[in-house]
């Protein structure tokens, strides 16, 4: 297991440094001017000499380069300085933001936590109400409740989350009241009353966003558990005379969470990337929204990073997902 | 036939049905055959001739939907087991009659290990701790024959070799000392090599524990090597049952005869031809007014077709058959 | 090894296929840098001939590269090395067009008819498929030719539109039987034809291809572990254990006195269908299981379970021999040298526990 | 009874002078809502609205604009004229004294050094500052005394206004950008994020497009202001979304420019929380004609160039003819409602430099058709003019934007049914304003017949706007395709004027010349054609009283005054 997964950290390095080739040389065609939204009254000399102080007046391949050195190094020596107070990084650039004029890592770890919170609260709360249904639909197969679920999940699959948003924000913040439809996200959780605020402003983009993830896990869930309730051991253990409970939770569910589990680890790269446009309906203004801002502003640098981080986290998920397939089922054993 | 009382298990007119998208069928069809203490009764008959279906049947082992069982009383230790609780069913299954099936590669769960799997009976029927089934377990490893029993215990099934985990199905069906062995079809996926091994393996445990088996198999050569008695079973229903001599030396039934001529040998003669039987087994859509295998049967005669035959008593003692026509005598019996 | 050392199945009989030494090695990565660390030896070595018209039963237990063996013959595998003619030109080097041009005189059925049958393509079309990748057939031509085969494998042609799941078990191996008689093949190999049938089933199909043999002069490579089958059917029977023939040898002549212990082993494992012979038998049971292809044991790949292991046999491999005209064995207890010369320590170590159950440690 | 009234009179007043007599901080929070969100709070690193804006909660000019577009002084005591002597006669300088006492919200003073070093940190070479036009003619900016600041510059300035006066320009403090200069200007994020400034509220936290909170600046000059205590600054979603949060729910007090159909504005403003405030400037959307040949058959280098005239919009009646089609009045009631009046002037504002020209508001379609048919353009076949084999055909292009995409749509068939043929082409924004010389779809590329956007300029004085119009601004393949003369007109009266207008000082005077301008543009040449006078519409909720929309300097720009409606 630890070589294979050494072998896999091996192989990924080039995988990474070609894809972010890839992101920056695909940027860098792109149409596009990082100046764009600024009005039309500055004047070009003024533009020249704005794009001049971005660096733009360097090649491509230098611009490159340079952001390899600026990820790969100085970030990692400038983290290493402020966790242990040494001066390693010390006059060296970091990954400047064009909108911002600030470091791209500041920003994103100040974009992490509201992110985490609302995307991440949104995929647990989805894969624990999508389990128990999975598990129901399948043992219940074409019941009522099975009916019920794979029609909502079908809705829930469907629907795409600008209209489900918008819809929860007319019915519940502007008809009800409920809930805000503006996500505040300087609120910081001191007391009761906060805590309250917290999870009023959570409820429906967490809702929306588990909805979705739901809809897919719980399917998945089921599936499984269909393939693996007409296994050979399953007339084993009840033949054993163990009870139906421990015969669907403890065989059957074991297996069926196999090829879940590593469906789950999967998605957790999509927690990171944000719910872009859940994001923008409910002013979440989380890594998502930052992706697409800087998108529009023509901000390359925070773009590069965040696809970079992105890839690098698939990737990363990948083999997390690997791993768990090899521990939780002993059949497979990598080496 | 003999009463119920020196049967440990007594099965009267057994019926079971499989509702399917194409209608019913009647997989098992007035099916009686009782067990007496220590004996081996060998059920042989081709797939879809409800062998299997009529042990699954038994216990409950059969997915309802689409099963029914219909009709029918099984007595055992003096509960008829298609009337009692689900919860007295359990405490049968797997304690006081116990399985083995065909496949041994995918009637163990592969994500549990031996030891577990072999405890879980222990510890629910027996109500042993873990410690006390695991040294149990280790005792019934070394029963079956494999050697290094306890440090085998922490292995998973996929580190067995296919007779090693036959062996392991054993063990689990003999944990708590069961009366009754169903052994479905429990050496036609393993080589003839291993199938020795298990043969004489199951002769050794009948010596020394003495349990009644029902031993399902296609193999007229298995049976001839193992049972004490034959039921032959097809279209649902039993066609011949006689003491396994009887049955080979002097088989009353056209299609206990026609199965005997069909298979080669290895010793002996070599027949130019192989004889076959025409035609395909039937399924049944409804309950047999005919004698099902009439259609295949060079002995059949208008009677059979209108009528079902009922199971007559031959000359020999415990010699039974399902036919109209009588070979002694060249002519239709006189029933 | 001469040519004219292997058995013949007649004088007059033509080699149509020549195996010698087939190795079929697969390789095995392991380690940071996916280094080779070993190979599975599933075919290792083997040499056997075919006569034109007769059939070759290859026996074995699963895993013993039997079917590996079938699927290297007729270059679905890559051979790691050895040579295999058919009908005198080389196909184990032979390139993809050669190869492409060969195809069609020789031809393969499969074990689950169930699995080598597209399950989205009608009956004619199943059959059919061969023709129109190796014939310039008219449409007309073409389906006379299909429902000529369904005749010849007993397929009703009414059903030819019909998809291979509405038909049984035998049924489709019809269909995969036809298939492979579409193109006149000469040479067709059958791999486990009918392990997944049930026994009345398996009489119909083995009849169906003795009768094909007999009236088209096919020639078969029958691979099966149905020792009473391959009785049956074949003309001469190889045994194989663990990547070797351990045993070539004319029909009657195996049944009747087999000579390696393996074979022995195998033919007295094999239940007969009579209860009073059964109470008779003598039966030698084999100990544990049959070692990895990827670590065979040094010297007999059989010595590990072999009741009559010399201590010679952990140390040499004994050479693949015509011990008897038309009979060839690879076992040390029928080599006259190292019989004579080691004398007493060359007598089988431990007779007495071969008929024993192992009853654990 | 009398005395009655006066009472009541005497009550009223009390009760409309009360938010000012409040104290400092007393009406608690106020949340404002920007759906484009602040990325940076220094607007001389990034002139986006968004960022100019909510930075001017923070900094301040020396001087600002009010509602009419009038010089406000803001941290001097009177803006100085040539009447008042702040401005030289001979206009090649101002001084500036700044107001007594005035104090940064570090609580350090506020001195004409940090007026000098704003000016150096602006022009540096290598700092890329965006609002570099503003320092534009400057030849020196002088600290003559702690309060007094001269700027002196090449050439005589008839408008002054520029440096330190509105939100784009403010006064950075010197001790906290001392070490930002030029390349490092990037670098300071603290500062950059967190200015102090001399303006009614500070910074507590900057989160990039995101959100700003704010409290009211201690140091403030008004002790009684602002009413606010803090601020919360949300940016990010869409127009909807804020205007929802303001005029629905009721979450948000002040929403800034909310582009949406005008029935969905009205449709939030029934629910009755809150109100929309619109203010016009002179933001225009209007038609370029391009006056050279951008026809593809030329080579690159001579396309859209000087070398080659078009070969029919040259021909005034043709361009002419093209305006007289369009029915602005219907383009405003589609595309902006209550937000947008029809216009006929590149310079719609301020009042004293809006030219009366009225012309071109009712669309006149025969008259069109008989324009053409007298500069020769016969209808043909097909039911497109056509004259001396050339069909008159025109490639029509703007920025993707769906307000834009109705407009083409109107005007392709109004033009198609004077006779002339129309191909639509819509260009993503960023490309399309993008400026990469690199690229074949730029507006200054022109690489089309006409082509439409909006454009204003900054402050209320037109000479820099109207002077993008001469010969020498023309966009070429010599200059890098850096022009504002978009049009490539060229015309040297025009340019004659525009250096009289460069010389005269009186108002008045200037208003006329530039009146002139506008019209030889427009109406003389229909070089230019306007189409709709753009406003800003706001909402503010009822409860958020002293909003008052200004188009000449931020929105923001009377923040101080804002209150709580009790």
């Amino acid at each position: 297991m630890l070589t294979f997964t050494l072998r896999r950290l091996l192989t990924a390095i080039p995988t990474l440094l070609v894809i972010s080739f890839v992101i920056f040389g695909l940027l860098e065609l792109a149409p596009g001017d990082p100046l764009a939204d600024q009005p039309l009254t500055v004047p070009p000399e003024v533009r020249e000499k704005m794009r001049v102080a971005l660096g733009l007046d360097q090649p491509f391949y230098i611009r490159y380069v340079l952001w390899l050195k600026q990820f790969f190094w100085i970030e990692p020596l400038y983290t290493i300085d402020s966790l242990f107070g040494t001066s390693f990084a010390e006059g060296e650039q970091r990954i400047v933001s064009w909108q911002f004029r600030a470091p791209v890592f500041d920003v994103i770890w100040q974009r992490l936590p509201q992110t985490m919170w609302v995307v991440g609260m949104a995929y647990l709360v989805g894969v624990l109400i999508a389990l128990p249904i999975g598990i129901v639909s399948a043992y219940r197969q074409y019941s009522w409740f099975d009916q019920v679920g794979t029609f909502v999940s079908m809705i829930g699959f469907s629907v795409p989350t600008f209209f489900t948003g918008v819809l929860m924000i007319v019915i519940f913040a502007v008809n009800l009241g409920w809930f805000p439809s503006i996500y505040d996200t300087t609120l910081r959780v001191t007391d009761w009353e906060s805590f309250k605020r917290q999870v009023a402003q959570m409820v429906m983009p967490v809702a929306v966003l588990a909805l979705f993830n739901a809809s897919q896990i719980s399917r998945f869930m089921r599936a499984s558990m269909l393939d693996n309730l007409n296994q050979d051991y399953v007339r084993t253990a009840r033949a054993k005379g163990m009870t139906e409970p421990v015969v669907v939770l403890t065989h059957v569910l074991r297996n069926s969470m196999i090829p879940v589990v590593t469906v789950i680890a999967l998605g957790v790269p999509t927690i990171f990337g944000g719910a872009i446009i859940t994001e923008q309906v409910f002013k979440v203004n989380g890594l998502g929204q930052l992706l697409i801002t800087a998108i529009y502003a023509n901000d390359l640098p925070m773009v590069q990073t965040l696809t970079f981080i992105f890839a690098v986290l698939i990737v990363l998920f990948n083999l997390i997902a690997d791993i768990l397939y090899g521990l939780l089922d002993p059949r497979i054993r990598y080496d | 036939m003999p009463d119920g009382a020196t049967s440990v298990l007594d099965v009267r007119d057994l019926k079971t049905v499989f509702r399917t998208r194409s209608g019913e069928v009647h997989a098992v069809n007035s099916v009686s055959f009782h067990l007496r203490p220590g004996e081996l009764l060998g059920v042989v008959g081709e797939s879809g001739s409800g062998k299997s279906v009529t042990m699954m049947s038994l216990l409950g082992l059969l997915p309802s939907p689409p099963a029914e069982v219909r009709e029918g009383q099984v007595m055992f230790e003096g509960k008829n087991l298609l009337r009692c609780t689900e919860d007295h069913l359990r405490s049968v299954r797997g304690a006081r009659i116990g399985f083995v099936f065909q496949d041994p590669m995918t009637s163990l769960n592969p994500v549990f290990t031996v030891g577990f799997q072999l405890r879980e009976p222990l510890m629910k029927h027996m109500g042993l701790s873990k410690s006390a089934a695991q040294k149990r377990a280790a005792e019934l490893l070394d029963l079956v024959g494999i050697p290094d029993a306890r440090r085998r215990l922490g292995d998973f099934p996929h580190q067995f070799s296919g007779g090693m985990r036959q062996r392991v199905m054993i063990a689990i069906a003999l944990a708590c000392d069961p009366k009754v062995l169903i052994a479905d079809e429990p050496t036609t996926a393993l080589d003839v090599t291993i199938q020795a091994q298990i043969l004489e393996l199951v002769r050794d445990l009948r010596q020394k524990l003495g349990m009644a088996i029902v031993w399902i198999t296609h193999d007229l050569g298995v049976i001839a090597g193992i049972a004490d008695r034959v039921m032959v079973m097809y279209g649902g229903q039993v066609a011949e049952q006689a003491p396994v001599k009887d049955l080979f030396a002097n088989p009353q039934h056209p299609y206990t005869r026609a199965l005997l001529r069909t298979i080669p040998h290895v010793t002996g003669a070599r027949a130019e031809k192989l004889n076959v039987i025409e035609g395909q087994p039937p399924i049944l859509y409804r309950h047999p007014e005919a004698c099902p295998f009439a259609a295949r049967c060079p002995q059949a005669f208008d009677r059979c077709l209108r009528q079902n035959p009922p199971r007559i008593p031959v000359a020999a003692a415990g010699h039974d058959v399902a036919c109209f026509w009588d070979f002694a005598t060249g002519a239709p019996r006189d029933v | 090894m001469s040519d004219g050392g292997l058995p013949t199945g007649g004088p007059s009989a033509r080699k149509l296929v020549e195996v010698r030494n087939l190795k079929m090695h697969f390789p095995i990565y392991a380690g940071l840098f996916r280094t080779r660390v070993g190979e599975v030896k599933a075919v290792d070595g083997v040499s056997f001939d075919i006569y034109e018209g007769e059939t070759l039963g290859l026996v074995g237990e699963s895993g013993c590269g039997k079917s590996t063996c079938g699927r290297a013959v007729l270059r679905l595998y890559e051979p790691t090395s050895g040579s295999i003619r058919i009908d005198g030109r080389e196909i184990a080097t032979a390139g993809f067009e050669t190869l492409r041009k060969m195809r069609p005189t020789m031809q393969m059925v499969f074990q689950d008819p169930q699995a080598s049958l597209n399950p989205r393509m009608t009956v004619a079309a199943i059959i059919g498929e061969p023709l129109d990748e190796h014939t310039s057939l008219s449409k007309a031509e073409k389906l006379a030719r299909i429902y000529e085969l369904m005749d010849a494998v007993g397929l009703n042609r009414n059903f030819a539109n019909r998809y291979p799941h509405a038909f049984s078990g035998g049924q489709r191996q019809r269909i995969g039987i036809a298939r492979a008689l579409a193109l006149n093949p000469r040479f067709i190999v059958c791999d486990e034809p009918i392990a997944a049938l049930d026994v009345s089933i398996q009489a119909q199909v083995v009849n169906l291809l003795e009768e094909l043999q007999e009236k088209l002069g096919l020639t078969y490579l029958f691979i099966s572990h149905d020792l009473s089958m391959v009785r049956h059917i074949a003309d001469r029977v190889a045994v194989m254990y663990l990547g070797k023939i351990v045993e070539l040898a004319p029909r009657d002549a195996l049944y009747a006195r087999p000579l390696h212990p393996y074979t022995q082993a195998l033919l007295s494992a094999v239940p007969e269908p009579d209860p009073n012979i059964e109470e008779r038998r003598r039966r030698i049971i084999l100990r544990g299981d049959v070692p990895s292809p990827a670590n065979p044991p040094k010297g007999c790949n059989f010595c590990t379970r072999c009741p009559k292991v010399m201590p010679v046999c952990r140390d040499v491999e004994p050479a693949f021999a015509e011990v008897e005209p038309g009979r060839f064995t690879a076992c040390h207890l029928y080599d006259a040298t190292i019989m004579k010369t080691a004398g007493e320590t060359a007598a089988p170590e431990a007779q007495s526990t071969s008929d024993k159950v192992q009853q654990g440690a | 009874m009398k005395l009655r009234t006066a009472l009541m009179g005497a009550c009223a007043s009390a009760a409309m002078a009360l938010p000012a007599l409040a104290e400092r901080g007393a009406d608690g929070h106020v949340n404002i809502i920007y759906w484009q969100a602040p990325s940076i709070l220094n607007p001389y690193l990034s002139s986006g609205t968004k960022d100019v804006e909510s930075s001017s909660m923070i900094l301040e000019g020396l001087a600002g604009f009010n509602e009419k577009g009038e010089v406000i002084p803001r941290l001097v005591d009177e803006v100085p004229t040539v009447e008042n002597g702040g401005v030289s006669a001979d206009l090649t300088t101002i001084t500036w004294v700044l107001s007594e006492g005035l104090l940064w919200s570090d609580g350090t003073p506020v001195t004409s050094a940090d007026a000098v070093f704003t000016y150096e940190y602006c022009t540096h070479p290598e700092g890329g500052c965006a609002q570099a036009a503003r320092y534009d003619g400057i030849a020196s900016v002088e600290a003559v005394d702690d309060r007094t600041i001269k700027i002196t510059f090449d050439a005589p300035k008839p408008n002054p206004y520029q440096a330190f006066v509105g939100g784009t320009s403010p006064l950075l403090q010197k001790a906290q950008f001392e070490n930002c200069l030029g390349a490092a200007a990037p670098q300071c994020t603290e500062a950059n994020f967190g200015p102090i400034g001399t303006g009614p509220f500070r910074v507590t936290e900057f989160r990039p497009n995101d959100v700003i909170q704010m409290e009211a600046n201690p140091n403030y000059r008004d002790p009684a202001k602002p009413a606010f205590a803090t601020v919360t600054f949300k940016g990010g979603g869409d127009a909807a979304a804020a205007g929802r949060a303001v005029l629905e729910t009721g979450e948000f007090d002040y929403a800034w420019n909310l582009q949406l159909a005008p029935d969905v504005i009205a449709g939030m403003l029934a629910a009755g929380k809150g109100q929309t405030v619109i203010g016009f400037g002179t933001l225009v959307e209007r038609i370029e004609m391009n006056m050279t040949d951008p026809s593809p058959n030329l080579p690159e280098g001579e396309r859209s160039t000087t070398a080659h005239p078009h070969p029919f919009l040259s021909d005034i009646r043709v361009r002419q003819a093209l305006s007289m089609a369009i029915d602005r009045a219907l383009l405003v009631e589609i595309g902006y409602g209550q937000a947008g009046r029809p216009t006929c002037n590149l310079v719609p504002a301020p009042e004293m430099f809006a030219s009366d020209n009225t012309g071109c508001l009712t669309q006149d379609l025969e008259g069109a058709k008989a324009l053409l048919e007298e500069a020769g353009w016969t209808v043909g076949g097909d039911g497109i003019r056509t004259k001396d084999g050339m069909r008159l055909s025109i490639l029509y292009q703007t920025s993707t934007n769906a307000v834009r995409q109705d407009f083409q749509a109107l005007i392709k068939q109004w033009w198609n049914e004077i006779g002339v043929e129309v191909e639509l082409k819509n260009i993503d924004a960023s490309v399309f304003f993008g400026g990469d010389p690199g690229s074949p779809d730029t507006f200054q590329k022109f690489y089309a017949d006409v082509e439409m956007y909006a454009n204003n300029f900054d402050g209320t004085d037109p000479e820099p706007y109207l002077a993008q119009y001469t010969c020498d601004k023309t966009p070429g393949p010599t200059n890098g395709w850096q022009g504002e003369n978009i049009n490539r007109f060229c015309d040297p009266a025009y340019d004659e004027l525009i250096k009289e207008l460069g010389q005269t000082g009186v108002m008045e005077e200037r208003a006329a010349l530039a009146k002139r301008l506008n019209d030889m543009l427009t109406k003389d040449s229909f070089v230019v054609v306007p189409l709709v006078d753009r406003g800003r519409i706001s909402a503010h909720s009822n409860s958020l009283g002293g909003v008052v929309l200004n188009t000449w300097d931020t929105e923001l720009w009377n923040v101080a005054d804002w209150y709580r409606v009790k």
